[in-house]
């Protein structure tokens, strides 16, 4: 070995360069932080901020700023539609999150089974995600809808008592929105779970079986509990989706039959643009994020607790 | 020596067929209905084949359906919605990719709140930040332009990229990370040789992720953009979304199946990362 | 080009309308003006709308937007729109816009925005096969009404097609309205919003009647795109539809003849009456000259006999020129044209509420919710609905 | 507490060609403990995961209990594992990685909770239960895994170098542990230890394998006195046994081996009897450095004992001993020193070698020469490669 | 090579109150070859860590060749580690493993191309340069980890236990390998190990650390033979040192303590003067096995030495010894037998006591006595714990 080597010999480095390498390399992590910290500020809360104006405004056709206190709150406290759709949001949003984790674990894990054809299972459970609603949401009207769909045609091969009219039921079509938005979103968590059970030590599992574990058993205690992070990620995706859902509401009921469908997205977006009133649809996007703010914050503090710990 | 396929597995593949065949449903509905007659369509019952195989639906859609003034089908927008979606999922992801990896490896005070407000913001609804934005957009003289929209959706998607990788990033040992800062490799260095090639799954769920959120983005493409830059879905709402005048089901749903087709491809071929096991054996304990 | 280009947004995107907005283009292009599409479609207008909004807050406003009735007056109130004077008397608007239509594109009695068709509401379709079949005759009260649906229902057929959207209810409980209030108290109700008239005997009448209404129409029913029902009708499955003139166009494109194979009668109880709708293009404050050139050569365009000619063939309504040559168009258009002169005179003309000729967006929304909540929930009373009513306007003021 | 047959078990891994495991034969009595040693690499994790269930058999047979049980679940065969790279539930703390294997197996819960204890207090880390793998040094995590198995009672135990991290404090009576529990228990145990000292005091039975393959079966004892060749010889006993190329040549006395020092003096090595084929021939003599030492006088009268002097060339202070290398034979050969003796390199050095457990092997098979009708039982196996 | 200096380092993990390390103080020369023991969990990966940049320091300095590097980046400090668990990157080959840390230093692409040859033929991994980490059994891993340090040229090598893994022979021989590369680079080198040879056969000095705390720095031989505590006697040398509790008596021939074996016949263990402090009190006697064996006629005449029957409690065979246990004092002892001595548990033995390096500790302070006017350095830290 040649002692010559460059390596060999200590490397130093003059003092001054060194400590402003060293500087730049402690701040680089936050400078590679620093847009997404600058768009979080301004283009999140900084639109937040404008947005709790707004809503304190009496803002109608456009911005104003007149202010008015919590007029528009006490307006939205008042409007029947508002309280409609927000315990739509709950229900839908409690059975949706809940069925797409289900779902989407268990298909997950069942596509973990070194399934030939994963491939082609796994672009056909995701591909709803790539359809836009715009149009699915047609073929989904008349599939849930009594006179043309499933009903008909399970009436139409001789299954003649079956019945489902969840769509022009003012009291289940928000089941109905369940429905479309899980087959929607279900494979995404799917993919998600997946990209997390291939991150799995095997090793673990192969403990867990000379651990007497069976299948289930290994999957319940030890692979899922190892996917913390996943669900996670999972579950603020899922609530996301829940609480944004537009185009699956436009396009499958309109909110409807009457506004027995509607959701908070909906109202704040007809009130804030169709129906010039944005200083209530403004004060309604404050209460879902005050909503999200009371169920989100206590998850999120401990999630991110529990995780340092590991 | 294969083991014989036991009932367990054909179970599975049961299981997974008929949820392959239930999820397949709505695209059936869509496919045959794109294949019929108008007159089919009127008449037949949403199940039924079409009388006769029709591929009008889909020359109309692809070549001569009216958008607007202008009658050239959707295959305009494909190349409006790629120029805007591929630097969008990349500059997203890879942004994603890098927050995600400095908050999971490079902790320092406050990140982990800095973290939480920016999956809280993600929760706002997207339509309150219209306005402002497009103030905001105006202003720096992006407004109407396809960096505007790819701007936008970026902003809008980082934070999802962001917790994907770092949810991802914190169950992979910090002793790779280590064991790379002694072999001498800088902030970049690690991350892109060491943490991103382990990435796969996770980059292609954000892939897939971004691709569709983007792609399928209606709200921002018709409000960000300029008029002969606007994206698929524009188009294809256009095509779809008339409330008054004659609706052409066959051409709807060629063009949601032909608008569909490059996120699922982008499905398909993110497919084959989603490898096996990359971390195994890379850590003793 | 550059003599100037004007941005249009609208939502002309289908079919026919697409056509229609395409000679359009032809035309200015003729002059020698550019012409940049801005297609937006969906919900009425809505997407557009929220597009306009972000557009002017941007600062770069196209040069024309398909604005409809109250919009305008809020827009121009806004300052973001421009005058059309200088036109309007060159081509001489005032003479050959009737008061009701022009009335609505002015602000501040300086035009703002061009009118481009009149639809009426206040149609009923009805395939005469199934009448025929159920041994029924066209209604042109509400008894008659009641009478041939009953007979319809009893043939097992469906009497009236509807699609349980908000603005298809609104729709049909606005030609009760009509028909149950008349035009006066309609006016006082809907366009001035006095409490006493929306809380009105006769508002709680309407109300029980548009609920009678719904036992003639089929369960499958919320949901449904008012196109689909209308094809109930084209294909003998269902009566009649109580639908604007833009079904006529699902008529002509199944190929069937009016009078024919589709008969189009006033909404019953109505005749003599006319419920407008107008679209319109309003016109925003440019920037470059040569460009709000050519936003004046766009106005003029629109209302030039030709394209209204066009346009109004097209889109199933009547152009807006009293002087217009009708000859092109069918029986339900002049039968269209003659009660729309004829109500003009009479006072019987009256903007509709439910397409946003009558009143604000916000009041609009406000009786939408009210309206189709009451048709699908049958818990609430007609007397309930009504207060509720008088509350949910005097809010959205 | 079960037997275990291992039949012709071959493995290759993925689409491999090579073979890891060339068809190895082990039958393992009830309540025995075999040590399986072989250099790094040799197959023996493989084979532990194989009778544990965990890989592909791709031919052979395993039989427990004389059950097959080649296809049988890993559930299903009753087995507790230590693995080498430990396999620890990351999202469970030490008490919960301990007390999985019991819970599953629905013992009820205030002995699943004692015999944590218990499990806890024998591998001193009764403090850390409530720690997650994570937060643990590598001995911890050891003991962790090494206290997952410990807390069953399963037909067979295997442990794969389950003290390698441990202090040798800790190492040696966790050692005792472990053969505490064998007694107690009579549990059939599988353990693999690249430690001498663990394999020459744990085994009932140690195999030796090489490349895939099995050189050895046998006691402790056949193995370190009675190797079956050179491989086996060299690699049991640390420091290595010394193998020195000579010629047998004979004397009134008998046979004899010669070995020069740097000054071509010569010093005899007296031969067994039995050598006397291999008359004249160049053959390899094996002599482990603790039959090289300083003279002992005790040693003097004994026939199979002689003395030369060697020049040193290094030296290595081990504590208890010093291992010299000196040079005989144009080699290099440790011998172990009493540290208290006086040493200098490049001096010359007495030696007395003692001869009495000396082996000899054939220069070409590598294989050991044996007595003709030796006592000794024959390898089981005897590698031709 | 570099100078390496820890100055009262203190370690906390999180927010915990519990200190890791206590104040370590330890500082090496240029070249030196330092060696790390203490039980498991004691702290001597994450000193390895700190010394590395790549856990947080609580408190105290580290300097490298006098510079203050405690807040340099890791990257910065030119240092090789080899870590305790590997830390392989899973996306590379062995042989991009091995490269990585020159391609980052932009060794030139031959150059790289020869020293992974190099690298990988002194591991004795060659075959598997083309091979993911997850496909090579532990030992080969633990061998790649070594050679992704060993390729490099640092001021500082860190190994954490770098040879756990391997079969003794391999260890000894790569043992051979640090140890020559250490003699021809001269790089400084801390090492942790729990096997007594490599500690005691690698060092330059030895660091004794026990609960996060530094208990005595010295050469091996110092560490072995005058250790500065019963912690640290116990600690080194396998089998443990005997600690016999025993009083000091006095007669006309000088001092002399007492062991009294089951039939409680007395072997009187003469003791040094310098114990006279100890007169009539009780105090521990160190006496490590090898230090008591069968009797050996060439030691008779020594006064340190003496004899006595002993009843055999336990053998247990190691191969080239046996070590067996003995009642004395009513406590066990071992003692390091000839494999060929006749031994029967229950059955009486005669030991002989070499009494030359026995030591003495102090019952309450367990520290050890030292003679007054002693030439041995004081061990650089006594912990009063
Ligand atoms: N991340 C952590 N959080 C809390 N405690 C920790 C963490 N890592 C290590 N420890 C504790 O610090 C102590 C020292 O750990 P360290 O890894 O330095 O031990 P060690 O001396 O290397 O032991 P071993 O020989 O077993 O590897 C141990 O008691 C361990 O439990
Ligand atoms: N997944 C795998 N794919 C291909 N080869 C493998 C795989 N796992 C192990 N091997 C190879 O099989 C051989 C045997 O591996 P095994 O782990 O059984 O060795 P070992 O005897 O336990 O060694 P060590 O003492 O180093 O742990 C090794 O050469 C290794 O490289
Ligand atoms: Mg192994
Ligand atoms: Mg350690």
């Amino acid at each position: 070995m040649s002692t010559s080597h460059v390596l060999s010999e200590p490397v130093i480095r003059p003092q001054s360069k060194r400590f402003s390498l060293d500087g730049l390399q402690k701040w680089l992590p936050k400078l590679v932080l620093a847009p997404t910290m600058l768009i979080t500020i301004v283009c999140i809360y900084g639109y937040m901020a404008w947005t709790t104006l707004i809503s304190f405004s009496n803002s109608s056709f456009l911005p104003s700023y007149k202010l008015v206190g919590f007029k528009q709150y006490i307006k939205l406290l008042d409007n029947d539609r508002w309280l409609v759709s927000s315990t739509n949001l709950l229900i839908f949003g409690l059975l949706f999150i809940a069925i797409c984790l289900v779902l989407g674990i268990f298909l997950a894990i069942l596509l973990d089974q070194q399934i030939q054809q994963e491939g082609a299972i796994r672009t056909i459970f995701l591909y709803p995600m790539a359809i836009s609603f715009i149009v699915t949401g047609t073929a989904w009207k008349w599939i849930l809808n009594p006179g043309l769909g499933l009903e008909k045609m399970l009436n139409d091969w001789g299954w003649s008592s079956f019945q489902f009219d969840w769509l022009v039921d003012p009291q289940m079509s928000i089941y109905t929105l369940v429905i479309a938005a899980v087959w929607q979103s279900s494979g995404f968590v799917m993919a998600l779970f997946l990209a997390g059970l291939r991150g799995i030590d095997p090793a673990i599992v192969k403990a867990a079986q000379i651990d007497g574990a069976s299948k289930p058993t290994i999957y319940r205690r030890i692979v899922l509990p190892c996917l913390r992070p996943v669900f996670f990620s999972a579950i603020i995706v899922l609530s996301h989706i829940a609480i944004k859902s537009f185009d699956l509401v436009t396009a499958l009921t309109s909110g409807g039959p009457g506004y027995s469908s509607d959701l908070p997205a909906l109202f704040m977006y007809s009130h804030a643009f169709t129906r010039g009133q944005m200083g209530l649809g403004a004060a309604s996007a404050m209460m879902m994020l005050a909503g999200v703010l009371a169920i989100l914050v206590p998850y999120l503090y401990s999630e991110l607790r529990g995780q340092r710990h590991d | 020596m294969k083991k014989p396929l036991q009932p367990g597995r054909w179970l599975i593949y049961g299981i997974l067929i008929l949820f392959a065949l239930i999820y397949l449903m709505p695209l059936i509905v869509m496919l045959l209905t794109s294949f019929k007659t108008s007159a089919d369509i009127r008449s037949g019952n949403l199940m039924s084949l079409p009388t006769e195989w029709v591929f009008d639906g889909w020359i109309k859609a692809w070549g001569s359906a009216c958008t607007g003034v202008n009658c050239d089908g959707i295959k305009g927008y494909f190349w409006n919605s790629m120029q805007m979606v591929i630097p969008a999922v990349l500059i997203s992801t890879m942004m994603g990719a890098f927050n995600g990896y400095v908050l999971a490896k490079w902790r320092f005070r406050g990140s982990d709140l800095f973290f939480s407000l920016m999956l809280f913001g993600c929760f706002i609804p997207f339509q309150v930040i219209l306005l402002p934005m497009a103030q905001s957009l105006g202003y720096v003289g992006l407004a109407n332009t396809t960096a505007g929209l790819v701007t936008v959706h970026v902003i809008y998607g980082v934070a999802f990229t962001t917790m994907f990788f770092r949810n991802y990033y914190v169950s992979i040992p910090d002793e790779l990370v280590k064991a790379a800062k002694l072999d001498g490799a800088g902030f970049f260095t690690i991350f892109f040789r060491i943490l991103l090639p382990i990435s796969k799954p996770i980059f292609m769920v954000c892939v897939i992720w971004q691709f569709t959120a983007i792609w399928n983005d209606f709200l921002f493409g018709v409000v960000y953009s300029a008029g002969d830059t606007q994206p698929m879905t524009v188009a294809l709402n256009n095509l779809v979304n008339t409330s008054t005048g004659v609706k052409e089901y066959n051409v709807d749903m060629a063009a949601a199946i032909l608008a569909a087709l490059p996120t699922l491809l982008v499905y398909f071929f993110a497919g084959k990362y989603f490898v096996r096991g990359l971390t195994a054996g890379v850590v003793k304990g | 080009a550059d003599k100037g280009e004007v941005e249009v947004l609208h939502w002309w995107t289908s079919g026919g309308e697409a056509k229609s907005a395409a000679v359009l283009k032809e035309m200015l292009e003729k002059q020698g003006y550019g012409w940049k599409d801005f297609a937006v479609a969906g919900g009425g207008g809505e997407s557009a709308m929220t597009v306009l909004k972000t557009r002017a807050v941007s600062g770069n406003p196209p040069a024309a937007a398909q604005i409809k009735g109250h919009d305008i007056q809020e827009w121009a109130d806004l300052g973001f729109l421009t005058t059309l004077d200088g036109t309007a008397s060159a081509e001489k608007w005032e003479q050959v816009l009737p008061k009701v239509v022009s009335s609505v594109m002015k602000y501040d009695d300086k035009y703002v925005a061009v009118p481009v068709n009149v639809h009426r509401v206040n149609w009923l379709w009805a395939n005469p096969a199934v009448f025929e079949k159920a041994g029924a005759k066209i209604p042109t009260t509400w008894d008659e009404f009641i009478v041939a649906a009953d007979k319809i229902k009893a043939a097992g057929l469906i009497p009236l097609a509807h699609g349980g959207q908000a603005w298809q209810d609104a729709t049909v409980f606005e030609a009760i309205a009509l028909e149950t209030m008349g035009a006066e108290l309609y006016m006082k109700a809907f366009k001035m919003h006095d409490p006493d008239a929306l809380g009105s005997v006769k508002m709680v009448e309407t109300f029980e009647k548009f609920r009678t209404l719904k036992q003639y129409i089929d369960k499958d029913s919320p949901g449904r795109d008012w196109n689909i029902a209308t094809n109930m009708v084209i294909e003998g499955k269902a009566g009649m539809q109580i639908m604007g003139d833009w079904a006529k166009g699902e008529f002509a494109a199944a190929g069937k003849k009016p009078g024919v194979d589709y008969i189009c009668a006033p909404a019953p109880g109505t005749a003599g009456m006319f419920t407008f709708n107008i679209d319109s293009f309003a016109f925003f404050n440019l920037k470059d000259a040569n460009d709000a050139a050519a936003q004046q050569a766009l106005a003029k365009t629109i209302l030039s006999p030709k394209f209204q000619e066009v346009f109004n063939l097209n889109k199933g309504s009547i152009p807006v020129r009293l002087d217009q040559d009708m000859s092109a168009f069918d029986q339900c258009a002049l039968d269209s044209m003659a009660t729309f002169k004829a109500a003009n005179t009479s006072g019987k003309l009256v903007p509709s509420w439910s397409h946003g000729l009558a009143t604000t967006s916000q009041i609009q929304g406000a009786i939408y919710d009210v309206v189709t909540n009451y048709f699908n929930d049958d818990k609430v009373s007609a007397t309930e609905t009504v207060d509720k009513l008088v509350r949910a306007v005097k809010s959205a003021m | 507490m079960a037997t275990l047959n291992i039949k012709q078990i071959r493995k290759r891994y993925g689409k491999s060609t090579q073979e890891i495991l060339k068809g190895i034969d082990i039958s393992i009595d009830n309540g025995e403990f075999l040590i399986l040693v072989g250099p790094s690499g040799c197959g023996k994790s493989t084979l532990m995961n194989m009778i544990a269930g965990l890989e592909e058999v791709s031919g052979g047979q395993i039989l427990i209990d004389n059950q097959d049980v080649t296809h049988v679940a890993p559930k299903d065969r009753d087995i507790a594992m230590v693995f080498q790279s430990y396999a620890l539930y990351p999202n469970m703390t030490v008490r919960q990685n301990i007390q999985f294997g019991l819970e599953i197996r629905k013992m009820p819960a205030a002995e699943i909770e004692a015999e944590v204890e218990r499990v806890a207090n024998l591998l001193q880390i009764d403090h850390l239960l409530d720690r997650k793998p994570s937060q643990l040094s590598g001995g911890q995590q050891q003991r962790v895994a090494m206290g997952r198995a410990l807390s069953r009672r399963p037909k067979i135990y295997l442990f794969d170098e389950p003290l390698s991290n441990l202090d040798a404090k800790l190492r040696v009576e966790m050692r005792t542990e472990v053969k505490k529990l064998h007694q107690r228990l009579g549990t059939t145990i599988v353990y693999v230890t690249h430690d001498q000292i663990e394999a020459m005091t744990l085994a009932d039975r140690i195999a030796v394998m090489k490349d895939g393959e099995l050189l050895q079966l046998g006691t402790p004892k056949q193995v370190y006195e009675t190797p079956a060749n050179m491989f086996v010889a060299g690699f049991i006993g640390s420091p290595s046994m010394n193998f020195i190329d000579c010629l047998i040549k004979k004397d009134e006395n008998g046979l004899f081996t010669e070995l020069a020092n740097s000054q071509q003096q010569i010093t005899r090595l007296p031969a067994p009897d039995y050598m006397i084929d291999y008359l004249g021939k160049s053959v390899v003599l094996g002599l482990r450095p603790e039959q090289i030492t300083t003279p002992q006088p005790h040693k003097q009268t004994d026939k199979q004992v002689t003395r030369g002097q060697f020049e040193v060339l290094v030296t290595e202070p081990t504590g208890p001993d010093v291992i010299v290398e000196v040079q005989a034979n144009d080699q290099e050969i440790s011998c172990r020193i009493d540290p208290e003796h006086p040493l200098e390199i490049g001096q010359p050095i007495e030696l007395m070698f003692d001869c009495n457990k000396a082996v000899y092997f054939d220069k070409s098979t590598e294989q050991r020469i044996c007595p003709q009708n030796s006592t000794l039982p024959a390898p089981t196996k005897a590698s031709a490669a």
